[in-house]
């Protein structure tokens, strides 16, 4: 199936709209800046544009489609319920800076999902303007660096366990601070000990993943706060995994300081093929004066203000940091994320957790006699399973059997994550799949596994029965083709693709 | 629970093969003093979903909808319409649930309309390179900015008085923690941008200048003098676009000689939805700037048959390979409103962009006529494309929420943007676009004239 | 690629919505016809619904995909606008026995549609609610049969050419009338000469369907209709192919006095796998009196009204013959067409009839070299080319040939339609297909025609690509499986599906 | 033309390749003298999505949606709440803008659908075959009295008087021209239907009896009693639904011995839609009488590599193959709704759909209970589901008329359904469902209390 370029098929003369001509003789106040060249935009007919985008989809492979078992990545269910409300026009079509009388009902949702996000992980306040994840780490970090500078108290290093996503170092370089890791345990957790006597008055801050990157609850997360707390630093929990225990435990009463929670992956607002995210970071009473504008609080009698530079003071908010984004944070996203939330309401959320973590369990144990799992032995796991490679054949590789994943129908699990593990694969079902949708992907990674410990060689050229083989991704680094190069098709252009069909 | 498949057979099932007595036992490992029994209290229970929508639908209730207004505001995000298709073909199942790209042999159709998607933006910004999108504007300037200074290797960034407040704001909060000094100022309450005075203040430790483009009062500012006097310094010029439909009637920031162009990309395809999710538009005149860039890119390549095929690339510049020491810690782009600028963008075409673009100049045109014709308005702009001032003697943040009592948005208030400079506060910023008819422009002129009377 | 039944995946448990469970002790109003037994209907949490709907989606053609060029059918693009115009509340959300004056902006949009339908047609009047084509045809002979009854004058015989839709001889039949078949000239037209000879005072009226389902004008409409009228008679059109004219010529002026329009072939409501359709029935000034309830009238205030039983007589209506439906016709179809017809306004309705006729004849000239065009040496077609089976090897058939086109992606043509050519092949392309599209689709046609000629054997069992290959329809028939028959699946069956995948 | 993809320099291609001078020289078989030379006149001409949007927005505001009202209408058209992922599945391009599923090979998803829906269709309403769909209830109730007449070779219908109106009507349309005789009754407004009545009426000249079930007050009847007396008679007896909702609460037409059952299916999945599209359900009790079934019918079977696959299949009673000696002229089914109803009766499933009946039956006896205690209003009904009729001592259309002022869409009056017959107009029929709420019923008590006072 090959599905010709917009470039390829597209005209500068062809267009979709219905617009009018405006006689070029009008006045205009555009001053010297008027733009004569040609652009080189396509444009294609509304019908020739539904089947290009169409056509297109029917290459990605989706939710929608099939089981995702990316671990960390939470791909779940995205309910169309969420869609339609984020369509309603008092939530699609507001200005960002209408009067604030005139978008009482968005603040409502704001404040709404925020009291949401403060309950469920009894913390003190919630900014809610981050974009995304990184965006929110970036956010809780900030806000203790306030803190600290607040108090006088420069301080220089970050703590970070060696499994931490990227996004931790990558966030505490970019606010200014050194990194450095700590070690782990020999059953996947953060070394207790160790960390303690690395704390001292020069570390800012420990960024903790939990549930971790192996899938393991921290269980001396407590011990950890205190003794954070205790160096007169804080404690930054990566939320990314917070879907594994949300109505279970709550990251305040363990001592968390802020925690960004992906709206995308505990409370199913859809991936998007990349985004749009959605990150609010809760903050504890230390922290919440820091929090970023806008910052949303309610009144006792009940009405929601926006808090913004304008009335930062009059709202006692006169120490926030800053600003990280032009206007409130993803409005799109907490509509979404706040009917997922009434829809399960307390009893549901509860049952999320316990569900995630029932099917990774059942995951673990189905395959564990197989494949590796490097720390199924000290225990259960949270919402997601991790296996290593040891045992496969010699050259068949993790990447290997992860793409012979693809010719069995499903989306690979993530791979070579977290590092402290030989050719990692973690696996997170997520709550949305049934048992018989579990029975069956157990099967096809049972089935690949026996084949990787073979050394089947079909697995090297994986995979076989999708839209593309395996892509060249040096050459696509080393000469870098980011943008197409030529001009619009002429008017007429027979089409290169193969039409329609299934 | 609907949307959990799971039954209570199935969960006997599972436990028993697991070798757990309940679920408590998978537990385990969070200290029992801290697990919750029950849920949670003080928040509700499930609900069914004609219950959730209901409740959504009064909290949507509770707004004033744009299109139930006359509606002028801009100020960075813009009203326009967008075809049906476009939200048809993001809310297909394959583009909405699917995932990052990573896998690319069953993302190419996430792939391919990326690399769509930059060439749009590429060409639209007159740039070398776009990547495949950002949070929104205000961060990718900040990106942008940050990139400067990984760039030049200087640390003074100069601001013009015009770039939008909260974009300012954003730099200004980040530089606080990256040391980078922010040289800023106000906007200058003339018909023209002050050029002269912006590049007074460039100097050799400069990393870069940000303009805006047109500026946050509408004015086209003369970028092409901006650029040389930056380049003649070591400084890189950052141009800053929020209004992409400009661009169909104005040359590009590229043509003009900006190094980074970025901006915001709402007003194709995405709509204004109350500030996010946005896309942040980021794109760069030197291909050889690109290992500097932030953000995800898609490249061509082929695939082991030899089919052309997309795939990220150069990932080595990401957190997720190069952990602190990346250009940047994001790691989301805004895919979906990416999708939906690159449909819209396609249904236009260069045609219809530019005819977009004449008929949202042509009504602002006549709006500020009309509107400058009130007596005690005046018109600020000597130059604009579909946003302008006027000012109109009276503080303008008490006039627009009076007017809101007749239904009219009647545009963005200075002193909501500067609420601490006085001396700004008369000034409204007035935008119009093809969603405005000639009746909503004499209701505002109408209602205007009734309140200043 | 198998998708398994909902049957086989559903358990009685199962349910994807969430109700409240009333209390069995509640009180209830059934008497004592409570039911008991299970019913044996499955039940799939959300997220397997969304999944298997998705995923058996993928098994159809579609209109989205690709070109449909299926003669006499009429597959156009469905502009999304339609779709978004007939989900507004106030016309999706209202009932059809509301007060009249809680509805007067949807009797605007039947009275809107109506005027356009009027005016385009040059006809006096509009039954509005016939739901579908065949449903408007039997409309349209009930008016007939009301009129003649209204002057005394029963008769009997409907005259129908042979290339009539079989929908036309039902319909005739269905209405209590003997059907007997017009004769054609070699010219694929009716024999004017033959017909003026058949005419006489049994019979009623003549059914004709212009554009014919040759793809040709009927020059002599306007002779017919003359010679129809002088026998007392009167003329029904069938308007399944009033797309190639629309704009151009208007049937009044020809003398017809009643023409179904089916809304999905002209104005583009989307064809949704079969239905629903929509066949409103324009008609002349003799038979509008007869024209069935409810029906629309606009006052000179300007205020429409919905004339039922109720008022017929005060809007001079009394002599409907009667209602074909419940209610008002197919509210959902009128939105959709109307916002089709104002989007084209005037201008663009013409611009669709000379495009689809312009790429008609670009098909029809583009092959006629390779396949035999019966009536294609007596000058240009309308709105679709027909092509015969002439100088296929022995063997090889029509349908072999429509099977192979879907191997190259395509749906196939229109087959074995109309009856008076071997081996028809009927090709509409439609007005939204693009001249690039159409040369791809000409290459395609023009390979398959050159193997059907050389008698390529793989056609024998084509498609060769498709999600299934040909399947038994004899088996079908003689033991006909109408209903799955086992009981729903036990809680936590495997289900048998490959899943996902692209 | 923004659904016209040709361009002007395309045209003249074409023209060139056909070897025609100009487009009109394509239409040389219309007469000159009706060509139209240029556009119809007096209709405007082309507009834009945003034009034509904003036009309909201004029809559809013309009309009080339900949403906005406290709502009890039912008499054949019944509002429920329908899952947003139901009308997602509808909106599938794959789906929404396929073809008829005459090529199997390519249309898969439809026919599998379509088999799903029949054997869904089949189970609720008791009968061992159900058809792919007909245009409504009221048609498939007239489909239902012809195909008696073929089976039973019979002309004489005896309809219950507590048939929708409508529906008899179209019976008695449709007969006048098939010379069927009609022998029809008004509805007895008593607390149960008038079965002896009924039954007295059947004559060994009956080719049936059709008989609704709840009826048009609410009631309902007794089938099994009237199935036996039909079929001592050579009679079939078809019963007709038209809330669909009911049948997971009361036993199935099937069961108590109904023949064909039909009726309308709009209240699962479907939506109101001002009276259509709606969904017509078709079955037959017995097998044998397959052959004489109206409309579609989906068939497992399989292909040349022995999968399992669905087709059209006992097509020879169809006009497209046996013309005038067809069971039906009907060529459409509707897909699209069948499509609907099969999507949201899979994501009721058995428990579900019962939930669902128990909730309308809990509400509608809520609401029969705080009516009946206003004073002068009576009711009717002994037994009843979602739906009852009430006695108000005043004509009811008056009522109804004048409570939509205050946004209360009361029932449905008898005197709009029975224009003719002033014995019947103080009643009004009342529906509830799940969509109704405590205060909606509240709401209609203080209203009609405070017009009857």
């Amino acid at each position: 199936l090959e599905e010709p370029l917009i470039f390829e098929i597209g005209t500068s003369q062809t267009t979709g709209v219905d617009l009018p001509d405006v006689p070029s003789s009008t006045s205009s106040r555009l001053g010297s800046f008027t733009r004569a060249d040609e652009i080189g935009l396509p444009g294609l007919s509304e019908p020739e544009a539904i089947r290009h985008y169409t056509r297109l989809s029917r290459q990605n492979y989706a939710i929608d489609l099939g089981l995702f078992p990316l671990g960390s990545c939470t791909m779940k269910h995205n309910p169309r319920l969420n869609e339609k409300v984020a369509r309603m026009p008092g939530f699609a079509d507001v200005h960002p800076l209408q009067p604030v009388d005139t978008v009482r009902g968005a603040l409502e949702v704001i404040n709404e999902l925020a009291v949401w996000l403060i309950g469920l992980t009894g913390m003190d306040g919630v900014a809610m303007s981050p974009k995304a994840g990184a965006h929110g780490e970036l956010c809780g970090i900030l806000c203790i660096r306030a803190a600290l500078e607040a108090r006088g108290d420069a301080r220089e290093v970050i703590l970070v366990p060696e499994s931490a996503h990227g996004t931790n170092p990558a966030t505490a370089a970019f606010a200014g601070y050194r990194v450095e890791n700590i070690p782990a345990t020999g059953e996947g957790r953060v070394d207790l000990e160790a960390l303690k006597s690395r704390l001292g008055p020069d570390v800012a801050a420990v960024m903790i993943t939990n549930p971790n990157t192996c899938g393991l609850f921290e269980r001396d997360m407590k011990a950890i706060s205190d003794a954070v707390h205790a160096a007169g630093a804080f404690v930054y929990c990566d939320g990314a995994n917070f879907n594994a225990i949300v109505g279970k435990v709550r990251p305040g009463d363990l001592g968390v300081d802020a925690m960004h929670i992906n709206l995308h992956k505990t409370f199913s607002t859809p991936h998007g093929g990349g985004g749009p995210g959605s990150g609010p970071v809760v903050l504890s009473e230390a922290l919440c004066p820091y929090g970023p504008l806008p910052f949303t609080a309610r009144t006792k009698d009940g009405v929601v203000h926006l808090v913004e530079e304008e009335n930062a003071e009059a709202f006692d908010h006169k120490h926030a940091f800053g600003r990280m984004t032009a206007f409130h944070g993803q409005m799109g996203m907490f509509t979404r994320a706040l009917a997922y939330i009434l829809s399960h309401g307390a009893d549901g959320l509860k049952q999320v957790a316990e569900d995630a973590v029932l099917n990774a369990n059942y995951v673990l144990r189905s395959c564990d006699d197989l494949l590796e799992a490097p720390f199924g032995p000290s225990g259960p796991c949270m919402h997601e399973a991790l296996f290593s490679d040891a045992g496969f054949a010699e050259d068949t590789t993790t990447l290997d059997l992860a793409k012979a994943l693809i010719d069995e129908g499903y989306h690979p699990m993530t791979m070579y994550f977290p590092l402290v593990v030989h050719g990692a694969m973690l696996v997170e079902p997520t709550e949305t799949e049934s048992k018989a949708s579990l029975d069956r992907f157990i099967m096809a990674l049972r089935s690949t596994a026996e084949r990787a410990k073979a050394g089947d060689p079909t697995l090297k050229t994986a995979p076989h029965y999708a839209p593309r083989r395996r892509l060249d991704e040096t050459q696509a680094a080393r000469k870098p083709v980011l943008a197409f190069d030529g001009p619009c098709a002429p008017a007429g252009t027979p089409q290169l693709s193969e039409q329609g069909g299934s | 629970m609907r949307y959990l498949p799971l039954t209570d057979a199935d969960r006997s099932a599972m436990l028993a093969k697991i070798g757990a007595p309940n679920i408590d036992a998978l537990f385990v490992d969070v200290p029992e003093e801290a697990r919750l029994s029950g849920p949670i209290e003080g928040l509700p229970l499930h609900a069914s979903e004609m219950a959730v929508e209901k409740h959504m639908r009064q909290l949507s209730k509770k707004n004033l909808a744009a299109a139930d207004a006359a509606f002028f505001l801009g100020a960075g995000a813009y009203r326009h319409h967008v075809p049906a298709s476009v939200d048809h073909i993001i809310q297909r199942g394959e583009f909405l649930t699917a995932y990052t790209p990573y896998q690319p042999e069953i993302a190419q159709g996430t792939l391919q309309m990326l690399f769509e998607f930059q060439s749009q933006v590429a060409r639209l910004y007159g740039c070398a390179v776009a990547n495949a999108s950002m949070y929104d504007g205000s961060t990718a300037c900040w990106e942008a900015v940050a990139m400067a200074a990984r760039v030049t290797k200087k640390k003074r960034v100069v601001l013009s008085g015009a770039l939008h407040p909260h974009y300012a704001e954003v730099v200004r909060t980040m530089a606080k923690f990256t040391e980078d000094e922010i040289a800023g100022a106000l906007p200058a309450l003339q018909s023209t941008p002050d050029n002269a005075g912006l590049i007074a203040r460039i100097d050799d430790q400069t990393s870069c200048v940000v303009v805006q483009y047109p500026d946050i009062l509408g004015r086209i500012p003369d970028l092409g003098e901006i650029a040389e006097a930056a380049h003649a310094k070591g400084a890189l010029l950052i141009a800053v676009n929020t209004e992409p439909v400009a661009l169909g009637a104005i040359k590009s920031p590229g043509e003009l000689g900006a190094d980074i162009v970025v901006g915001e990309g709402q007003s194709i395809g995405v709509g204004l939805q109350f500030g996010g999710p946005y896309l942040g538009l980021f794109a760069v005149r030197d291909p050889k700037h690109v290992r500097q860039m932030p953000g995800r890119l898609c490249g061509e390549t082929v695939d082991a048959e030899g089919r052309r095929g997309f795939v990220l690339t150069l990932s080595t510049r990401e957190q997720h390979i190069r952990r602190e020491k990346a250009t940047s810690n994001i790691c989301t782009n805004s895919g979906l409103c990416a999708l939906a600028f690159s449909v819209h963008m396609t249904l236009l075409g260069e045609q219809g962009l530019r005819q977009l673009a004449a008929e949202n100049h042509r009504l602002a045109c006549l709006a500020a006529d009309r509107l400058s014709a009130i007596p005690g308005v005046e018109l600020l702009n000597e130059s604009f494309f579909n946003e302008f001032t006027i000012m109109i003697g009276r503080d303008a943040r008490e006039v627009v929420k009076k007017l809101t009592e007749q239904n009219v948005l009647a545009g963005v208030s200075l002193g909501r943007l500067y609420p601490a400079h006085d001396a700004l506060h008369e000034g409204l910023v007035v935008a119009v676009t093809e969603t405005t008819s000639e009746d909503d422009i004499d209701t505002l002129v109408a209602a205007l004239k009734g309140e200043l009377a």
